[in-house]
């Protein structure tokens, strides 16, 4: 007896909770050479910018004790490419895909929504907050309940009706919560959480920071109990709503930690780096773990630690 | 460091490295290190041998291990050395641990007629790696040392001019720092003749999936592109990666910060 | 030859530049089982409450990779015994006090800084600002600029002339530089970066909670990213100001890398709990690590990672 | 497990424990385990054995230690089981590793003249520790697992009482699970006998410093405080630790939250 690990974000349904995160499975085809992707609940696509991105000099990345820290700065090919080559490929594959999408206004994002959303195969769109606002000197939407729901307010009027639109949030705030409110009530119909954090790390020997860029977002299970405190606030507050939540995750027993908290997807970001086999062997994992603990369907776990407790005595 | 592992062994091609984790399960270090393949061999359904520096973050654990302990390695991973088919001079240069990298090719450039040349050097004496090897196997085996002390005093590109020139070298294959890739890819270019890179630290994924590997590169159609040295490489064509803009976006790159794309916030993710 | 490690919190001089975090060396009792803690640079107290505090429940504390979650709570002994008794047990030993205070309201924070500052000893005030405001529905005065201000101002006025106010700040607010300035402008001689930032963790087999107050801070080499960036990022904003960093360090390379980010002194925390030792031997390996690089003060140290870099060919 | 610790073999008295660090350095495990110290012995210069529980996070990392390996510990820590000076009746009762702590101080009050009577338990036989030892020197050994495959079917405390009573005995020491310090308590309380419990579970630093393991315990004064077991504890009077409390603060405790302090935020640090 296997549990039925199917999910939903909002009225999509995906076939197992396990997705790989935004900027950590490449286009796909990177993966595809060690499993077949539409074996993923979906592919989640680096953050896709009207223009081509060249990225951020090296080095880029830095490892921390169990994180790693990337300057990255969303290389990709751009809108264009990416639809008339990495999403028909997905779409071949019969792969799902998330399609993460970051501008530097307002205008870029309704531009990529409707650009993207134009044609069908896009699962879910996910709004990429922790994006330098051109408008606001370099700070991110996700810093600002207002300025983030200006921007999912104008994706969900561009996007296709059928398409939701999730806002992936940032951890970095006092009141995660009041920026999950506000991104809901601007019509998002779900919320990814979490982005990674900013952070830095020095080179000693050099005495120079390790990453051309400076400072860098922290990934990796360092951050995993910011994502468990996040994805259990806004679960808290806003039960209703799907959260896919990431961050740390490395085993089946991290995913099922992040859906006891309350999520209903589990994202794979920085794991894929460490093994390119780590979305199967997590939701192999999983699915163990929830057989084990008798429970049969995934979404009965979904927010499960929040049941009030029974004191018992120890 | 030998391991068993008959599906890297089979496949492998030179050139081609490995991506091994280190620390075990719930390691703190998150980074595979792609390390250069020195040998397989058939023993045991085919083993891996691959070199590590004694200071590469994680050296210690992978020291620690015993006969018999599994080590996950994720293989062969990279775009091998091109080999031409009809027999040609070929130089083969080294440095450090870079030199691991050499001795299969040399093997199978042998294989098809060809003379290969060594040049290998190291900052001493203990870190030449495969010395006898390469006397063993090469036409002629040339080492140098930056304290002198063994072979010539000096970088293996202080050499290498002359073993092209006594060997009449048709090609140069490469393997080791950056900064000696670069000056044996220049005297490459002095001889007119080409040269074939392989860059050696490569730490993230190996599998083209977290972009920390990126190398400005000039592609076919003449645009420079940031490509992944651990999927499109780790060999280049020495005149097509632009070693003086490493560690940049050159301005002219594709999708570099101009006019078009957005402004680089103070921090973005 | 052994370098000199006096190093300055304001105008006052410390022998060293290693203290214990606020909450991690106990009452300085503890440790001096092991050493003797006037070697330390300062012994920083566990934040001061106006009355004593039993804490939080059990469990307090919760593992997490290269982290500790905690919800301790501060349970302490209160402003009266702290006074009678472990201040003079201090100063008796030869040990400098960093006295870290904790208050619900202004006037709490008001009445610790006039007592404990009416007679001498205490030789840095360090105001803890991620403490709940009772005046803000349990919203951490570093959350906010001006919250953490009226803090400061009142703090100032209050305390002695003569010692130094720092205002110690958490990292989970989207500009922590505005929160540097706004403290520093309010009077606050110097800043403490950084607190743990609020994390929470599952025991995925009895799907609850791990901690029994079920949020708590994280702390330890997980987040010394994080120390590393506002450290920096403080440094880069206010030159001039001494900042006490903290959060992961574990070793004098630890140390080194925030004193190389802007730090003119580094506190250790989580460390002391996996090594009893931890301090007198950060010291020692810090000391070794400015010898060898041919450091002759660790003043030279201070900020070394910012100035400007001769781009090398790599 | 066994090591070479002079400083601590010469120091300890039974009921401390050691403070064990797991995964050697920049191991992301950073709290420390206190574990029972089982045995000290004099051989070479003075080792400490003692007993970690297969389910212990880090147990792997620990069972892979190898002779000669060296390993991080601190102790002796906290306060000691008092023995009494003059010649009495105890009984011991130790579940799971908790036995483990008890053969060194029944050694002790042996040694004093006392009778020792042992009561051993586990979930089952092969989870049951030292009771060929116990046999050896107990008056008695009683032995209960709770699958029955070793002694009588049951806990040690359902057995505990007939002990007492048979043995006639004067005080009640015990080691093991809380819940099963919290029976022995009650069943000494109801033979009006004191109880020295040592509670087993102390993560954090062992040294006083963290503030993890506190305890709701009734002082001298009547006056309940949160005590640090690992400074204060791991042994106390049984009828002094409030086991109804543990995991809470009780209402009544010094700086308990009341009228007075704080209130309590939704996220303090
Ligand atoms: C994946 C990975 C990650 C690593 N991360 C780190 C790290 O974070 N920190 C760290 O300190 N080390 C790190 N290292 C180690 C470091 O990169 C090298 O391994 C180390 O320098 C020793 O290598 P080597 O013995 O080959 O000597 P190298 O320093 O590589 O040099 C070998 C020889 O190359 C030749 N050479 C060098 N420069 C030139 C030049 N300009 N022209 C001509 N010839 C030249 C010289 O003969 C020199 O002696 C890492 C290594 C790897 C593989
Ligand atoms: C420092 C430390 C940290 C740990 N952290 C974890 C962790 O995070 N997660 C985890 O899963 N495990 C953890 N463990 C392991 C766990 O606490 C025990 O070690 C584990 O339960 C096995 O111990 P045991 O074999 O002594 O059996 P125990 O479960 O301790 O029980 C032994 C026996 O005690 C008796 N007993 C139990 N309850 C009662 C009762 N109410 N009345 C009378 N008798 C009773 C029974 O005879 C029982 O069979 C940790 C252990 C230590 C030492
Ligand atoms: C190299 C790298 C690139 C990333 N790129 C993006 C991106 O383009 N868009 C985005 O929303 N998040 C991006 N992220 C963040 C991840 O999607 C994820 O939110 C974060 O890494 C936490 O998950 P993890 O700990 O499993 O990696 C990136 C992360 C990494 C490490
Ligand atoms: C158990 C514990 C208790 C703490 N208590 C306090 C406190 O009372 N006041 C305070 O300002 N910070 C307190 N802190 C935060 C530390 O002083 C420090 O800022 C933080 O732990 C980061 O440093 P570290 O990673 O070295 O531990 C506490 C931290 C821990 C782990
Ligand atoms: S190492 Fe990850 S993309 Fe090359
Ligand atoms: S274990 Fe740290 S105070 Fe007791």
């Amino acid at each position: 007896m296997s549990a039925d690990m199917r999910t939903r974000l909002s009225h999509v349904e995906l076939p197992n909770p396990i997705l790989t995160a935004a900027g950590c499975g490449g286009s796909g085809r990177e993966l595809s050479v060690f499993y077949d992707v539409s074996r993923l609940g979906a592919l989640t696509t680096p953050s896709i910018t009207l223009a081509p991105r060249a990225g951020r000099p090296t080095p880029r990345t830095a490892e921390t004790p169990s994180g790693v820290l990337n300057a990255v700065g969303a290389q990709g090919p751009g809108v264009d490419a990416f639809l008339t080559s990495d999403l028909p490929w997905l779409l071949q594959q019969g792969a799902r895909a998330v399609v993460s999408i970051a501008g530097g206004s307002v205008a870029e994002f309704v531009e990529l929504a409707k650009r993207l959303t134009e044609q069908p195969g896009v699962s879910v769109l996910e709004v990429n907050l922790s994006w330098p606002s051109m408008e606001d000197r370099g700070r991110p939407f996700a810093a600002d309940a207002s300025a983030s729901a200006e921007v999912i307010t104008a994706v969900r009027a561009a996007a296709r009706f059928d398409v939701p639109v999730f806002a992936k949030l940032a951890p970095d705030v006092p009141d995660v919560v009041a920026i999950a409110r506000a991104c809901v009530a601007a019509g998002a119909e779900g919320l990814s959480l979490i982005n990674t954090v900013p952070g830095m790390a020095i080179d000693v020997d050099a005495a120079r920071p390790a990453l051309a860029a400076v400072t860098g977002g922290l990934s990796g299970p360092a951050v995993r109990p910011l994502a468990v405190r996040c994805v259990w606030q806004v679960h808290a507050a806003l039960p209703g709503v799907p959260i896919v939540g990431m961050g740390g995750v490395m085993t089946g027993r991290d995913a099922l930690e992040l859906i006891l908290a309350g999520a209903c997807a589990v994202a794979v970001g920085t794991a894929n780096f460490q093994d390119p086999f780590a979305c199967p062997r997590i939701l192999r994992e999983l699915e163990e773990a929830l057989t084990a603990r008798g429970i049969e369907r995934a979404a009965e776990a979904i927010g499960l630690a929040h049941r009030p407790s029974e004191r018992q005595p120890r | 460091m030998t391991v068993v592992a008959p599906a890297i062994a089979e496949r492998f091609r030179p050139g081609q490295f490995v991506a091994i984790s280190v620390g075990g399960t719930g390691s703190p270090m998150l980074m595979r290190r792609g390390l250069p393949i020195h040998d397989v061999k058939p023993d045991y359904g085919g083993t891996v041998e691959f070199v590590f520096p004694a200071d590469l973050p994680g050296a210690g654990w992978l020291a620690e291990r015993r006969v018999r302990d599994s080590l996950d390695l994720v293989g062969p991973l990279g775009r091998p050395f091109p080999v031409p088919r009809d027999p040609v001079h070929c130089v083969l240069v080294g440095s450090g641990y870079g030199s691991a990298g050499l001795f299969m090719l040399a093997d199978r450039l042998q294989q098809r007629g060809s003379r290969v040349d060594f040049v290998l050097g190291a900052t001493s004496a203990d870190r030449v790696f495969g010395a006898l090897r390469a006397r063993r196997m090469g036409q002629t085996a040339t080492l140098a040392t930056e304290d002198g002390s063994l072979g010539v005093r000096g970088r293996v590109t202080d050499v290498l001019p002359q073993v092209i020139e006594d060997a009449r070298g048709d090609v140069v294959y490469a393997c080791g720092p950056m900064a000696m890739l670069r000056t044996v890819a220049a005297v490459a270019t002095e001889f007119a003749i080409p040269s074939q890179v392989a860059v050696r630290e490569i730490v993230g994924c190996g599998t083209g999936v977290c972009m920390s590997c990126v190398l400005p590169v000039i592609g076919e159609d003449g645009i420079t592109r940031m490509v992944r040295s651990c999927v499109e490489g780790p060999v280049f064509r020495g005149e097509r990666l632009r070693f003086d803009d490493v560690g940049t976006i050159p301005f002219d790159a594709l999708g570099a910060p101009g006019a078009r794309g957005p402004v680089e916030g103070f921090r973005e993710r």
